[in-house]
Order: C-alpha cells, then structure tokens, then sequence
C-alpha cells in the first residue's frame, strides 16, 4: 500500500515526529512551539519528541511555558489568529481537560463562528493511552470528545511514517487540529523517508489486507491487530486491518468497501467503549454497507473504568490481541448474539 | 441580602477636570480636536446603538440574549482612542461597544444582532461573536474569561513578529475571578508581552455584586496585579479622558517592550445585566445616582466649556448617531436571512 | 405507562426541579446549592429552579459563587467527600468545559480510584441544548462526554414527573450525578405528584407505544418525537418512542425488546451526530438483537457544525419533526441505503 | 540556558535557633518532648520510605512513574505536626510523605506503589493517589492543582458542619500557576473557610525554575496571597520548626474562624522530579549546597542539644525507620496482585 513510499531509513515514532517538528520550523519561521518541559528538560521533552529544538530554533520558537494548561493554550490560539501557527503540547492528554474551554468554545468554533473566513493554524498535541501504569489521570484516551465537537480536526498516527507525514498536514493545515500520539508508540520504528511528503487527512491506510474481517484499529491498536492477525493467520482467518489515521475527517468509504468484501466487522480502541469513537465506525459502516454485514459487528474496547495503575488490573483494562483474536473467531464463526434468529 | 448602595464618584469627570487647571484638553491629552470630538461622537453612537438593540430585543427582533452598555461608553472610547487600526482587542459577551469603538461597522454589527448574512459572523454568532480581524478585533466572547488567552496570544504574535502592536483585553470584574487570568498575567508578566489588562468594573457580575464576590487586599484592585509585579493604573470609568489617560500608560509600555500592565476602571451599567434583566438584585436608587456621571453629557459639557464644541454641535452629533444607526438597523432588516444551504460553509478552510 | 403515577396537578419542568430541591433539602440538611446567580438573581435562579430556595435555607446553603466554574465544581466536590450533599450548577452546560478536570479527572474517578469505598454524593446540574438563539458557546449538549467517562451517571429527563423524580433519585445517589437539563423544557407543563417519589436510574420510559419503528430520543428530543409521531399515525406508522431517561446506566433491554418487536431504529438527539450518543445506542442494539433489524438503523442528530445564532440557520442545525418524520418513512419504506444489495 | 545555583540559607535551622535563645524546645513549641521527638521518627521514616520506593522503581518493581521527597520532609511534618487526626488535607504528586505524616500506614502506602491489593486503593491508584478517608486525608493527585478545589470543599464542609476542622492544601510552586488556585484562593476568602494553602516551593516544576515560570511582585510570594486580602507567612523548608510555627498560625486563624491563610516554605528536593529524572535542568552543585541544610540530622543536632535525645537515639531511631520500612517492602511483596475479576468493582456504590 504504503511500500512505494517507504525507503531504508528507519526512525522512532518520537524521532519521526521530531523530525516533522524540525522541518516545519526551518521551513516556515511562524511555527513555534509552545508546553511544559518541551526544552530544557532531558534535551527535549519527555519523550524526546522536541529534543534539540530548543537548541536549534531558541527560547523565543520553543516555549517552556508554566504549568497554566488553560493559558498556554489560550495563547497559542491568539498566536494562531495573530500570525503565527502555534504547535501546543499537552505532556499528557488528561491535562487538556484543564483546557477544554479554549479547545473546544474558543479554538474549535472560532473560524465558522466569526463567518469561516478566519484561520486557526494552531496544532494541539497531546500524548496519550494506557499501558504504561501512569495510572487513572495520565492515561486516557479522549479522541472522542474531541471527534464530538465540530471544528476540530483529529489525527491519530500509528507509526512513524504517518506520525511524521501527518504531522507537517497539521502544522501546515489553517484549522485546530488535536495530534494524539499514543505513549506505547514513541519507542516504535518503522520506515520514515529522508525527503519531505505529507500526508492527507481522511486518507484511511490498509494496514494488511484480508478477506474475512474488516478490523477498523486506532492508534495503538493497529499494532494489536497486527499481532491478532498473526495468529488468526495460522486458523485461516485473514483480518483486514484498516488504520483511519484521521477520525476527522474520517474516511467512511475505505471502510465501506472493506465490509463489502469480508462482511464482518471489528473495531478497536483503548478509551473506554461507552460513547467511544468505535460506535461512530460502526454506524457509519452501517449507513454505508448494512446489507452487507453478515454477522453483528463488535467492539474491543477500553472497558468503563478509569485506568488502573496495577500491571494485572490495568491489562484487564484495556484491549488486548487475545481479545481481538476471539472477538474475531466470534465474527467468523457466527456464534448467535444477542438476539439472533436461530 | 442586604444591598449595599454605590455611591459613585462625588463630581463627573473630578480627575478630568483637575488635571485641567491651567491647561487644554487638546494639551492635557495630546489629542487633536477632531480626536476629541470623534470621541464624543463615537461615545454617542454606541450609545444609540445599545438603546435601539435593546428595544429591538424587547420588540422580538433580536433573539438569544443581549448585553448592553449604556454607561460604559468612556471605557470603550478611552482605551480603543489609544490603541491603532492594527492593534488588537478581545472583547466579550457586552462587546458590541468594544468593537465598534474600534472601528467596525455598526451595520455589520447591527446585522449580526439581527442574525443576518450581512452581520460580521453572518449571522452564526449573535451578540456575543462579533469580530472583524481586519481591525484588530479579535471577537467578544460568550464565555466570561475567554478572550484573555487569546490576547496573550496576539501579544505573543506581536512580540515575535515585531510588529509593534498593542493588545487590549477587556473583561469584567466577574471575569476577574475566572482562573484563566490568573495564568495569562502570569504568563503575560515572565514573557513582558505587549498587552494591557482592561477590567471594566461595574460592580455586578450578573446579580453577584462585586463586593460579596471579590476577595481584595488592602491594595485593593491594584494588589491582583501586583501579585505578579504588574503595573497597575486606577480610572474613573465614566471619564473617558481619565480611561484615556490611564490606558495610554499602559499602551507605551507595551510598545516600549516594558510588558503588560493592568487598568481598572470603575464604571456602571445603567439597566440590567442583559435586555430583561428583572434586576432583584441592586437597589432602584444606585443606578439614579450613577446616571448623574453619564459619561456622554458630561464629556458634551466639558468640549463646551473648553471651546471645542457648541451646544448646537452636540445636539447634531446625537442625531447623527441616532440616524446611522436607523441606518444600520434599516440595512440590517432589509438584508436577507443566512439560507440553509450555507450552514457547513466554511467549517474548515 | 407511568399512567398510574399521574394525577391532576400539573406543573412547569422547573417547578418540578425546584419542588425536588427544596424537599431534599429539607430532608437533608446536608444538601447545599452552589452555583452562579443561583440565590438573589430574579428571585432563583435564571429559568427560576432554585426559586425561593435562598429565602427558605439561607446563604449558607444556596451559595451564590463567583465566575469560578472549576473553583466552585471543586468546592462541591470537596464537600462531597467530607459529608455535604453538594447540587452544583452550571449555568450553561458549556460552562462546564471550564471544570472539565474536576468533573472527570477529580469526580468522575475518585470513588473507584480509591478502592470504591469512598461516597461521593455530587449533583453537577447543567441546562443545555439549543433552540432559543443562545449561539455557539450556549447551545452545546454534551452527554455524550460525559457518558464516555467511566465513574460519572448521567441524567436527562424530559418530562416535568421525570425531572423531579430523577434528581431526587441523584441527590440520594452516593456517586456524582451529571444531570442535563434542556433549556426548551423548563416552560413545559406536565403531571407531577405531589408525594415524594424517585425515579431509579437506568429504567428507559416507553413514552409511546408503536409497532413499526423504535424511536429512542433523547430529553427535548422526546418531545421532538411526538410531534412525529402523530403525523405518522396518520400514515398508520406506528412509532414506539423510548425515552432512556439515565444514559449511564442505559437500559438496553428496553430497547432491544423494542427492536425485536419492530425491527426499525431511529435515534435522536440534538448534540451533533459525530460520535455522539445515538451511534452508542445503535451499537448496543446491534449487540442485543442484531438479526432483528430489517433496515439500517438512522440517527437523526444535530449536524456536525455549531450551533448558530441566527433562527434559520438554528433550525437547520438541529434535529427536527419533519426530519424525524422523512427517516420513520425510509425506515419503513426500506428504501436502499448505502450498499443494500438490491 | 543559563542556570541560576539557588543558595540555600547561610545556616541549617537558623530561625529556630534564633527564636530559642533563652528559652526551650518544648517552650518554643508547646509540643510535648514525645511530640518532638515524634518529628525526627516521622521524618526519618519518610526518607527511609522514599529511598526505597526509588530503589524499588530503579528495580523495575514500581512502575509509572514516582514523585519522591527527600529534602522536604520538614514540610510535611511540620505541617501535620499542627494538626488533629480529623482534620484534612489533600496533596498532591509528590505525596508519599503527606500522607504518611498524616499518618497513613506505610504498609498499605508502599503496597500501593507496588500495585498490591492490599494497597490504599487496591492497586488502582499507585504512587499519585494514596488517601485515607479515616485520617482525614483527601488524597494525593496526579493533576498539577487538582487537590485545591477538594481543599476549599472540605473546608466549606466542616464550616457547614462546623466540626472544627481544618484542611491544609499542599502544592507546589508549579502549582501556583494553575488558575484554579486563583479560584479557591478567592473562594476561601470571600467565605472565611477554614484552610491552610500550604505551598512547598522546591524552585523548579518538573525542568521549570520558578525564577522563569512565576512571576511575582514587590512582595514576593506573599503578593500572591495578599492579592486576595489574605494573610501570609513565610517559612523556611528545610526547618521542621519553623514550619510548624507557621503553619500553626494558620491552623490557629482557621479555627478561630478567621479565614484562610497562605504558607509559603522554601525547601528543595535533593533528588530528580522524579526516579529517572535526566536532571539536565539544574547545576550539580546545587543539591550539594542544599543538602547541608538536610533537615533530618539538623534537627537531630538541635534534639541533641536540647537534651532531648542522644545520638544513639538518633541513630536507633534511623534503625528502626528502616526496619519498618523494610517490613513495609515484605508486606507489600507478599501481599496479592488485584485480582482481574475486580477490576469493575465499586465503580459505582
Ligand atoms: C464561563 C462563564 N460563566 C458564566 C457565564 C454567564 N455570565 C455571562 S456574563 C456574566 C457576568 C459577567 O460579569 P462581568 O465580568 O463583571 O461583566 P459584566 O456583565 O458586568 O459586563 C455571567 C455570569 C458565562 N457567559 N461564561
Ligand atoms: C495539570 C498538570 N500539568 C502537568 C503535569 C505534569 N507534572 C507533574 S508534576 C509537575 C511539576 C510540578 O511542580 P510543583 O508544583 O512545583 O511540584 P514539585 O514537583 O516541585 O513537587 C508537572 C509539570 C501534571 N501532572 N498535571
Ligand atoms: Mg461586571
Ligand atoms: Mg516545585
């Protein structure tokens, strides 16, 4: 699918997205950057995704900002109005709470509010999931909050050649766009070419093709799929893994003829399923292909918990390739659910 | 409850008229007499604009909810006669002076009001949305704090563009207690950004009364701003050349690069919170005591008394104002509803 | 239904909130009121729901705030944990982005997070919804937030029995409650007893009983759905309107024994459509009685856009008869949609 | 990047052994020797009880991420000493030592970090959420100022109820930035609660020196309480003693109904933010000026010296800190993982 593109060079999903971060900012003199411990600590962010940066571009382009989540924000859509195209870092997603306001009135409805003639260059990044026993308030994931509210953009790379891809369309994008990275990925590798590409927004990728089941993953749960689909390879199930990579815009069509072709259908996030942006896949699948589903689509989901802290709990917590493994082997063997006609 | 009764100052316009002694107004402020009179004028057809919203409201033409000004005017015009066509403000939710003392159309302005194609947000905003970038303006705001982000943000703009340019960010005392100030003063103070903090005090939140709500030390409204090393200038919110005065400080230490200073200014709504307002909460007599400071007429008297206008001048400036904005509300009725068809234009760009 | 409940007096949904308040609080002196221009503004309150409650209880339990959404939240909070019975209001649900960190980092998960032996007895009220030209940041309507967030119930009656009922179930509920009330509901009139009665949460209310499609609507949208409802009954479609009352906890057999007995489902609510909660309550149906559905289910929810201030444009944002009305017929017509194999 | 070595206070414990010329310990204080003595044992048994939970996460046997205290200890300690077993406070990041001289039990603390279900939350919560209902205390927090709201609440509480107790809020000099201080500074003022905001300026955030991050004014820290008309003491953090007298003095106004108080302690962490901390943010020297501050043995010297223990004391009291803290370790070792079938338990009750 992606081959054409990918060359020898391989980086880390956090070197990728440091790399876009670098090449926008020599590119165009307006980016700045702008979040707590993004310079002087460890070189560069906590996760090294804006090592070096501080170095190369000075304190004025690289903002170590205090700890006023509502603040820098704030300031980063006033940048953003006023000229400049402002990329906001949230160490964690959980802390974008404390800036909902400016995210979602201010940021989010600002251009179609003032006419849609106004531009809102302004990225929000933000790393987020479980996983890593950060615990109930650094580990969630809020991508359908974000998928709920009109005018934001959302974007969710899962490897390092869209992380990087993705990243220069949202710095170069003249809307909000809120950039989710998952935590598990930063270490990740992956192919990620020297020259400059981009990649477009609502373009889903076919991680792996199939014939059997339509797996819609998100973020990090592209790569469960990937290991479920090993195994379910060696039964003679072949899953079709599709990666959205953006939920807004969301490419419904990709999915839609991946249904047409397996008739079954499995979708995958670590937030928790009430009200999870997985609902919003099947609905849409339905809207598009209903007559083509052969068996009632499931969901492997975040359960509706907060995240523990415990190693055992915290796996219990979220999705895990066994869960996709059985969940597929349900669609495939069309066990009754529910209430099936028998 | 009891309700305490504001006195407001003893004299209109006492500061004014002190620094006065033995000088002009075109000397005291620099301002050239057109300025003056322009202030007065703009004064008086935001005035205009705010009776007929009100009555547009009462009459069902206006939906939603409208604040108006009536009152404040001299905080408007004195801080915006400071600022340049490039220079920012946010405003918020009672913006529509805000916007227009810097320069936007009040038949773009009433039209919007009137949720029409032609208004500024053309008709998606109401009220409380009006912006027009190409001023400056960078919106009133719905949400009571939310303007102060984004101007430190322009300030932050401005600052690595070097262009010079001054953000004012309104708000009022209600919104002094919104924790986003707290982080943006600080964040303004360490980054020496170029932006003026514009409380306009009128001592009432919606219902909540200033002194209930605020917690002040004994350096008063002065010691919120002090807290991070900010300048702080005190004004007589129904004395425009005294907002003037105080917002100009402000402004040339922005432009200097000596960063953000605070002006508060204390000032009075005369009719409710909004159109509709059953005002239980203040008493029927402080509003009568306050009307004595309007800061129209007495601005009107002090251009007499120094020679800069004649009573006749006044009379005609009323009118004219009364006609642009029969104007603007004629305009703003004749121009069509947003259609349908445009209501996801524009979402993204 | 609730027939049997009903007798003659008749009361506005906000007299039935403000009758709840007041008995609960003269049950128990524990509940406070906090909130902005709760106390002295027009005599309680702006759409009157705490009317006369800071005369009869004093200031020290009907706390009028400052503009402080995330202090005041965190306040009720607080209390909640050390033996008050906090009801705190948000004047616009929109407001409440401003405490997003204390409803559902702080609220939602304390009680969990420390083991689950904690109480805490928070009402976080809220009015939303649009239809009255408060324009984009006054119109929002956000359960699906919160219902995406583990540890929070969350409430949204429509009907003046069920108002009061419901947040006298809340008050007496040791969890925090997110209760939504719709700003076109409090002028509506219904039967109300006089008699202190709760209403349990998670038990949807058939609010009409229909044969052809399953109607479940949220809050002002029931009402929506009535009026839809008559105008099919003259086309002899019968539509069964569910209310689901509490969306956490959702009751999920009510409509799925619906299903099962229509095999047609439309959802509506006014928040936007995108990852809102229709696609939720789709995705359980599909769980619970997937081979009884004969069509494709529909959602007709706000549009993914703002909502506006201007009447026309307001109308065309938000769900409404005639829309209800063309999806009930597609649904029965079964008119193709989207892939159905012909 | 230039970095600013922060210089400690020329001598450990200064204003102690300023206040005690003349008189005694117990004096001073009006703590019994027993209460006294009872500082040294909670702070040794604090920093034994952070060394091994940084031992333990360098073993890969904690996991997340861990916030430890060594350095600080005389402010957890000196503050609790203030306080009744009812009263509250809520903590933050850092909360181990909060906590544990709040009097949290360091067997349930440390199965906690290990993720045990014999834990203080069952697992669920690990380092940034220990809490203990039955002691009055709120619960540590992994969000920068997320304690303060519950502070102000349950200081509203126990005014509504007026059981006499008071809540001290603990944060950081990071957390001064966050809005919502500003909200419940306001809060508690404008309602006299009860409560004690209790700040541990350590200079930096996690890599942000409080010299860049805060701005602040002529008055220094104490601006940012008087701001709010409250008052404000200053206390040196390395100094279990004086913090204690200025915490008390709070405690005191809040018991008498006089409304909040501000507590600023100057005091430092020797180690990183947290177990793994690159520390390329401060200068290397500067832990090793500040640690001769250390206020465990300082305060042991000045036990010492008041003939209140001996050093053999001392050092048994460091013996048997390590013990109980090692049993603390087994205990937690050996208590069960969270059972998979109780993950949804009491999400709901
Ligand atoms: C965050 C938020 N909270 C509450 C409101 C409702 N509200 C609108 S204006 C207002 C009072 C604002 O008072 P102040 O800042 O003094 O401005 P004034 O109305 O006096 O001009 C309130 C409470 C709001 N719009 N936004
Ligand atoms: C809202 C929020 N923002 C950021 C963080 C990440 N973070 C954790 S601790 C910390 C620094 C806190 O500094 P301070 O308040 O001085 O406490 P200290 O660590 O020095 O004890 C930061 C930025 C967080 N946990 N919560
Ligand atoms: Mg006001
Ligand atoms: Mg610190």
């Amino acid at each position: 699918m992606r081959g054409e593109q990918i060359e020898e060079r391989s980086l880390t999903y956090a070197q990728a997205l440091n790399e876009a971060l670098r090449e926008e900012m020599q590119r165009d003199a307006r980016v700045i950057l702008l979040g707590e411990d993004i310079g002087v600590w460890g070189g560069g962010g906590v996760f090294g995704v804006t090592k070096g940066l501080l170095e190369e571009f000075g304190a004025e382009r690289v903002r170590d900002t205090p700890i006023s989540e509502a603040g820098f924000t704030g300031a980063g859509l006033g940048a953003a109005l006023a000229g400049l195209r402002p990329v906001v870092e949230f160490m964690y997603v959980d802390f974008s709470m404390l800036a909902m306001d400016q995210i979602c009135n201010q940021a989010a409805k600002i251009r179609w509010m003032l006419g849609g003639d106004v531009s809102v260059p302004l990225v929000i990044r933000a790393q987020q999931g479980a996983g890593r026993g950060n615990g109930p308030q650094h580990s969630q994931s809020l991508e359908a909050w974000y998928a709920h509210t009109p005018g934001l953009k959302v974007v969710m790379p899962s490897t390092p050649y869209d992380a990087k891809g993705l990243l220069k369309t949202a710095i170069r994008d003249d809307n909000p766009v809120v950039f989710l990275e998952h935590k598990l990925l930063y270490g990740t590798r992956g192919p990620v070419p020297k020259e400059d590409y981009t990649i477009p927004f609502g373009q889903a990728a076919i991680v792996r093709q199939g014939r059997h089941v339509t797996c819609v993953a998100l973020s990090y749960q592209v790569h469960k799929a990937l290991e479920a689909a090993d195994v379910l390879a060696e039964e003679g199930i072949e899953l079709e893994i599709i990666d959205p990579r953006t939920l807004v815009p969301y490419d419904r069509e990709t999915v839609a003829r991946s249904i047409m072709k397996t008739g079954r259908l499995l979708v995958t996030h670590q937030a928790p399923e009430r009200a999870g942006f997985a609902a919003e896949v099947v609905m849409c699948a339905l809207e598009d292909a209903f007559d083509y589903f052969d068996a009632p689509p499931l969901r492997v989901c975040g359960k509706n918990v907060p995240i523990p802290y415990s190693l055992t709990l915290e796996a219990a917590a979220i999705p895990q390739t066994e869960d996709l493994v059985r969940a597929a082997k349900r669609l495939v063997e069309g066990v009754p659910l529910g209430g099936r006609r028998s | 409850m009891t309700r305490v009764v504001r006195q407001p100052p003893a004299q209109p316009l006492a500061r004014t008229r002190a620094r006065l002694e033995g000088t002009t107004l075109v000397e005291l402020t620099g301002l050239s007499r057109d300025r003056l009179l322009g202030m007065y004028q703009r004064m008086a057809l935001i005035r205009q604009f705010e009776e007929q919203a009100a009555a547009l409201y009462r009459a069902g033409r206006i939906r939603g909810v409208t604040h108006t000004y009536q009152g404040q005017e001299a905080v408007a015009v004195g801080a915006t006669w400071c600022l340049t066509e490039e220079d920012y403000i946010t405003s918020t939710h009672r913006g529509h002076a805000h916007v227009l003392a810097k320069g936007a159309d009040e038949k773009r302005c009433m039209a919007e009001l009137m949720g029409r194609a032609t208004g500024y947000c053309r008709g998606r905003g109401g009220s409380m949305h009006i912006a027009d970038l190409s001023r400056g303006i960078l919106g009133a705001n719905g949400i009571v704090g939310g303007g102060m982000g984004i101007a430190v943000g322009s300030a932050l703009a401005s600052d690595l563009l070097k262009n010079g340019r001054v953000t004012v960010c309104f708000f009022g005392d209600g919104a002094l207690n919104q924790g986003i100030l707290h982080e943006v003063s600080n964040l303004a103070a360490i980054w020496r950004l170029p932006c003026v903090f514009l409380c306009e005090n009128n001592f009432y939140g919606m219902s909540g009364p200033v002194d209930n709500m605020l917690a002040l030390g004994p350096d008063g409204f002065k010691g919120r701003a002090q807290a991070f090393g900010l300048p702080a200038v005190e004004c007589d919110g129904m004395d425009v050349i005294d907002v003037f005065l105080g917002v100009r400080e402000g402004v040339e230490r922005a432009r200097a690069g000596e960063g953000p200073t605070y002006v508060f200014t204390h000032t009075y709504r005369f009719l409710g919170h909004h159109v509709g307002d059953p005002l239980t909460y203040r008493d029927k007599e402080e509003p009568e005591l306050w009307r004595r400071l309007d800061p129209i007429p007495n601005f009107g008297r002090l251009l007499v008394e120094q020679g800069l206008a004649s009573t006749q001048d006044l009379a005609d400036w009323d009118q004219e104002a009364s006609v642009r904005i029969a104007e603007a509300v004629r305009y703003a009725e004749s121009s069509p509803e947003p259609s349908r068809d445009t209501l996801l234009e524009g979402l993204f760009g």
